[in-house]
């Protein structure tokens, strides 16, 4: 099986200074990957260097087999890959429809099936389609960022913390329906701070330090691993 | 110690033009138009105006030789109109100059320019009584009369027609608040009554409610102190339009001939305007004609003064030879009794009276000038209608 | 060649750029220094002008003041009420980003020249305030000249002094650290506000010395001296092209503004005679193009701040 | 006074020149809004477009309703280009740069301006148009089509946000820059097309105020502050707020002369300002503070 993403030896950062020296990964379809790590680890960096906002000096991210390195971020939406970032993720004063719309932006119109699918995937946000996506919760406005971010049917899904600052059944929430989502047959590539449930509910992780890989394998076993639970997880 | 050569050389480097000398010194003058600025609208009027006597004066071919003129802006601004001045006086070397336009201008050049330079300033439009108490070694003189003169001319002028009771608008400037504060003191003064006496600034969309206002009060004529080519027609259209006032009187600033193209003269059976003029009638008409013969208006604001100022200064200087310190006591000569009288445009005769050494006495377009003591002109009026798409004289007023 | 009447202009220029020298010195505490866009110079410059001429000004029948003071008290007083002015004003608008901080200081400077133009009784209304006392005045027109000339560069030179003691001084170092980054500022602990202030209040009080030096050379002030064209923008475009943040910078925009936006009287005088009238408003076309290519070639002045490099990132 | 009186001379003339600003701030709101400076050069595009339309009544004899929309349409593209050639260099640099550089460009305008159609002051049609009747109500037609087409150009620039794809993406910029890029908005297309609106309806504020009076060089600078006052007192980056803020300001000049002399009519806009900065910054409609 043809891996959906692979970053190779990335290094790059934001103006003249490196924040990534040298990161790998790589996701397989339907496979939910989480990117854990200390502050100031790259973990964000990382992500935001698959979707184009990093300058990248060194190494090569392939998407689908065809290397994306250096891509506008426009270019990518329409290759397939959608991106949520940690906050601002919402149009606040737009509509929740509206928001769905915009991530449906390049598509020139829009399908019925595709507010379909959303509205089914987070029945919440159908009673609330002509609300202000400013005045819904934190963990509701989460959602309709994901929303927005699956409109165009994309095959990878970048997720930026989607849980930072949700109460912990917001967060069971949301990670069920990143499940629900990749049982569509969208894989999912997450940063998250909550390791510990992070990785329990993931396929896969990476940790990450000082803007390069440490370790990598299944969640349980990174969770069980002593040396991280010591380094990044407090115990 | 000479203050500057009469010999102007090239000035290569600062991109001036060479000028040879000739058997007679070139006499310069500094035209000095509020040409950007709030009192833009008028100038290209006034400039020309002075630019059209400066032009008969060399085609007749004064004993003086060619007189250079040129043009500098005060933009009706201290800052704009030192530094003019300063330009005027230093580098074109001008012996006279015709401005500033603005009395807030002219007051701010002439104390830190002109007068220490000893150079004459003839303005045409600088109305503040503030001028009249300058300390101006005689070098200060003006063709337009203080507002003083002509608000209080107005004022018994009215009163004479049975006018006992109006309101007055004026624009918020110097030109504006002097006649508007003149004509109140003799008219209240002499049994009038002002129902509302209030001030605007220019270039509002809507003088509606300012209107509504002067309107409380119950008079019937609205005297408008204001320029016919800015708020003045402004306010006056829509006073009209809305039925405001039967009948409208303004000033000098008021009498232009577009105002008249733009409202309609049907529309202005009601409004009268007072302005200076030669006690001698003909004068303003010469004006007219070689005004209108290129392609000027002559009712258009201050343009008559401007001509006239201009005409004076050339004289002037005829009388003096070029000489710069005799020009202010040339200037009293050439423009005050007695002597033949020279009207605007006769400029063969006059040239040739000085040339004989025989007095002369200028009667301008805009009045005889017999300037005062302090440079001013003490100004006849007269009381003019709307008529045939031009201003028509009514009346002498005193 | 005229050379006595070129020095004379030469001395003239002088006198008005020391002038522009001050307030550009003013804005660039606020602005160089501080980051605040300060859209309002014209304020504090009639403030000052008017304080110092109604101070010293003979008095007049109908306005409140006018009390033959020296002019040195004057000055000081001018500079102390463009101070005691921009307090609360710097107090009310300092919270607003630098758009609105412009916005506001117009508006601010724009009621400032309508009281002025209309309250006769504090200003002289329209007809303005003559007679002011000119330091040196009463010398021959190029000793009085030279003299007020000397006066003038003292004041800057005086003012520049002070400026750079200040920004060599903690509190210029810690002026810069909040305009570079504010949070980070906050966060070690500076009053941000309060130095922010004191920058706002300390170049208004420059500018009302401009004020009051540019009132006694011209012996006569009158509201259109006020004009925020000829004020406001004309030192906004001298900063910008000397170089914001640099005192040297400061200066030398004032005077090759001014002397380009003199000179080019001269220059268009030599276009033929039909438009020679519209030759004056392309004066101020070529003052907004210069703008123009400073800000593309040059945006970080002729001067830029020296031991400091900004990034634009 | 009768309210009659109120009506017509006061809360009328108020209402046009309200609607007039209102037209003017439109642009300063999404021009704040979705490209975050303060364009000072507005008044002046205002300006421009008065003075297109007087050249075509006056070259092409046509009626100054005809030249209504060419000069609206002239002018957005003249917007377009100077956003171009003098804005979007400074785009990655401080905003306020672009605030200095619109400086410029509003006295580049009004010289050009000067130089091509003189100072004096001018007229789309000569004579006097005296007010009609509606039961006591005194209008003009001038006055009810300005008006409607101002409230006409209003709905549909709303409706355009509202409900087109180009519309929400503008609003989205407005709201989100960062997330409306991610969603594939181009942001070149946005600004040009945030230009031509906002210059149209410059255009559409300047056409109206020298219809209504005269036209001179300095009008859309006299009006630009109390254009920036109905943008902010509105709430910056909302259309519906500009309009309120706008009759608001109109409303407040006119009735100001009830209590003050008629000088300080100027100043009402900017103590408006000033208050509403200090009160309530983010505006009646709850826009960004930027």
């Amino acid at each position: 099986m043809n891996p959906v993403l692979v970053m190779h030896q990335v290094r790059g950062g934001y103006g003249d200074a490196d924040i990534l020296h040298g990161v790998s990964l790589t996701v397989n379809p339907k496979e939910i990957v989480v990117i854990v790590g200390p502050n100031g680890a790259g973990k964000s960096t990382a992500m935001k260097a698959v979707f184009g906002l990093v300058k990248i000096r060194d190494g090569a991210i392939l998407f689908e087999g065809e290397e994306i390195t250096g891509w506008k971020p426009d270019a990518i939406v329409r290759r397939g890959i959608s991106y949520v970032p940690q906050v601002k993720n919402v149009f606040a004063e737009m509509t929740v429809h509206e928001n769905l719309e915009m991530g449906a932006f390049l598509a020139k119109s829009v399908k019925a099936e595709a507010f379909e699918r959303i509205y089914t995937l987070f029945p919440d946000l159908k009673a609330k389609r002509n609300a202000l996506a400013g005045s819904l919760s934190g963990g509701q406005r989460q959602m309709v960022a994901m929303g927005r971010a699956l409109m165009l049917n994309p095959r990878l899904l970048l997720l930026d913390e989607p849980t930072a600052g949700l109460s912990p059944k917001y967060m069971e929430q949301i990670f069920q329906i990143c499940r629900d989502v990749r049982d569509t047959g969208v894989a999912i590539l997450l940063v998250e701070q909550h390791a510990k449930q992070a990785l329990a509910f993931c396929d896969r992780g990476y940790v990450l330090a000082t803007g390069s890989n440490r370790h990598e394998g299944a969640g349980q076993e990174l969770l069980n691993d002593p040396e991280i639970a010591q380094m990044f997880l407090g115990g | 110690m000479t203050y500057r050569s009469q010999l102007v050389a090239s000035l290569a480097a600062a991109g001036l033009i060479a000028t040879s000398s000739a058997a007679f010194a070139e006499a310069k003058v500094a035209l000095m138009g509020g040409i950007t600025g709030p009192i833009a609208g008028m100038a290209p009027a006034m400039i020309a105006s002075m630019k059209l006597a400066l032009d008969q004066a060399n085609a007749a071919g004064l004993a003086i030789g060619k007189i250079t003129y040129q043009e500098f802006d005060c933009g009706c601004n201290p800052q704009v109109a030192t530094d003019a001045a300063t330009k005027a006086v230093n580098v074109f070397g001008a012996d006279a100059a015709v401005g500033p336009a603005c009395s807030g201008a002219l007051l701010a050049a002439v104390n830190s320019v002109t007068i220490p330079a000893g150079v004459l300033v003839v303005s045409p439009s600088a109305t503040s009584p503030k001028i009249t108490d300058l300390d101006d070694k005689d070098l200060v003189f003006r063709t337009v009369p203080s507002d003083d003169f002509q608000g209080r001319a107005l004022a018994r002028t009215l009163l004479e027609r049975g006018v006992k009771k109006v309101a007055v608008a004026y624009i918020n400037n110097d030109y504006g608040k002097g006649l508007a504060e003149a004509f109140k003191a003799e008219f209240e003064a002499k049994g009038g009554t002002i129902t509302q006496f209030r001030g605007h600034e220019d270039k509002k969309a809507s003088y509606r409610s300012d209107l509504a206002e002067l309107a409380k009060g119950g008079a019937d004529t609205l005297v408008l102190f204001d320029y016919g080519n800015a708020s003045g027609m402004t306010i006056l259209r829509q006073a009209i339009e809305n039925g405001f006032f039967k009948q409208f009187v303004g000033a000098d600033g008021m009498r232009d001939e577009n105002l008249i193209k733009t409202l309609g003269e049907a529309n202005l059976k009601h409004f009268f305007v007072s302005a200076p003029v030669g006690e001698a009638g003909a004068a303003f008409e010469k004006f007219a004609e070689a005004a209108r013969k290129a392609g000027l208006d002559p009712n258009a604001t201050f343009a008559a003064t401007s001509y006239d100022a201009a005409a004076l200064v050339a004289l002037a200087l005829e009388a003096a030879k070029g000489d710069k310190a005799k020009l202010p006591q040339a200037l009293r000569a050439v423009a005050t009794a007695p002597g033949e009288r020279i009207y605007p445009g006769e400029w063969e005769k006059a040239k040739q009276l000085l040339a004989e050494g025989k007095e002369i006495d200028y009667k301008g377009a805009s009045g005889d000038h017999e300037f005062d003591a302090k440079g001013d002109v003490p100004g006849s009026y007269a009381f003019f209608k709307v008529e045939g798409g031009t201003y028509k004289e009514v009346q002498k007023m005193k | 060649m005229d050379t006595l009447g070129l020095l004379n202009y030469a001395i003239f220029m002088g006198v008005l750029i020391g002038i522009y020298a001050l307030l550009s010195l003013g804005l660039n505490v606020q602005w160089g220094y501080a980051g605040l866009f300060n859209a309002g110079v014209a304020g504090f410059f009639a403030v000052g002008a008017y304080l110092s001429a109604l101070f010293t000004a003979p008095p007049v029948p109908d306005r409140i003041m006018g009390w033959e003071l020296p002019t040195g008290v004057g000055w000081f007083a001018a500079m102390a009420a463009a101070a005691l002015i921009a307090w609360p004003i710097g107090k009310v608008t300092l919270r607003f980003r630098s758009d609105y901080l412009a916005i506001a200081t117009i508006g601010v400077a724009e009621i400032i020249r309508l009281v002025l133009r209309t309250e006769d009784l504090l200003s002289g209304g329209v007809r303005g305030i003559t007679g002011i006392p000119r330091p040196f005045g009463d010398l021959p027109y190029e000793w009085s000249q030279l003299a007020y000339l000397g006066l003038t560069w003292g004041m800057v030179v005086v003012i520049y002094w002070a400026l750079e003691r200040q920004l060599a001084a903690p509190w210029g170092r810690m002026m810069r650290a909040i305009r570079e980054n504010e949070l980070a500022a906050a966060a070690m602990g500076k009053n941000v506000e309060a130095r922010r202030l004191e920058a706002f209040i300390l170049g208004a009080a420059i500018m009302g010395l401009a004020g009051a030096v540019y009132v006694h050379f011209m012996r006569a002030i009158t509201p259109e001296a006020i004009d925020p064209m000829m004020v406001t923008f004309l030192v906004w475009i001298m900063l910008i092209l000397g170089g914001s943040g640099n005192n040297r910078g400061a200066i030398l925009g004032a005077v090759i503004i001014w002397v380009i936006w003199s000179s080019s009287e001269l220059l268009t005088d030599r276009l033929p005679a039909e438009i020679a009238t519209q030759a004056k408003y392309i004066r101020v076309f070529v003052i907004g193009l210069m703008l123009q290519l400073v800000l593309r070639w040059r945006p970080e002045g002729l001067l830029p701040e020296g031991t400091h490099v900004r990034r634009s990132s | 006074m009768s309210g009659l009186e109120l009506i017509n001379f006061y809360v009328i003339p108020g209402l046009i020149s309200g609607s007039i600003y209102a037209l003017g701030a439109i642009g300063i709101t999404l021009i704040f809004g979705i490209l975050r400076y303060a364009h000072f050069a507005h008044g002046d595009m205002a300006t421009l477009g008065a003075y297109v339309a007087l050249g075509l009544v006056g070259s092409l004899a046509l009626s100054p309703w005809v030249a209504l929309p060419i000069a609206m349409a002239i002018t957005a593209l003249v917007a377009v280009v100077l956003d171009r050639v003098f804005y979007r260099h400074l785009e990655t640099r401080p905003k306020i740069l672009t605030v200095m550089a619109s400086l410029g460009v509003a006295l580049m305008l009004r010289s050009v301006v000067q130089v091509v159609w003189g100072v004096d002051p001018q007229v789309y049609s000569t004579g006097i148009v005296r007010a009609e009747s509606y039961g006591g109500l005194m209008l003009r037609s001038r006055e009810l089509i300005t008006f409607a087409t101002a409230t006409g150009l209003v709905l549909f620039l709303m409706a355009f946000l509202r409900y087109t794809r180009w519309g929400k993406a503008m609003r989205a910029m407005s709201d989100n820059p960062e997330l409306a890029r991610l969603c594939g908005v181009n942001n070149e297309a946005v600004t040009r097309l945030t230009w031509v609106i906002a210059g149209a309806l410059a255009a559409a504020a300047g056409f109206f105020l020298g219809i209504n009076t005269e036209l001179n060089t300095m009008m859309g600078w006299s009006a630009l502050l109390a254009m920036f006052a109905a943008a902010i007192l509105g709430g910056v980056g909302r259309v519906e707020g500009a309009v309120v803020g706008g009759l608001v300001i109109g409303l407040v000049e006119e009735l100001s002369v009830l209590v003050l002399p008629s000088q300080y009519k100027m100043a009402t806009a900017f103590v408006i300002l000033i208050l509403i900065l200090l009160v309530r910054p983010q505006g009646i409609f709850k826009g960004k503070v930027l």
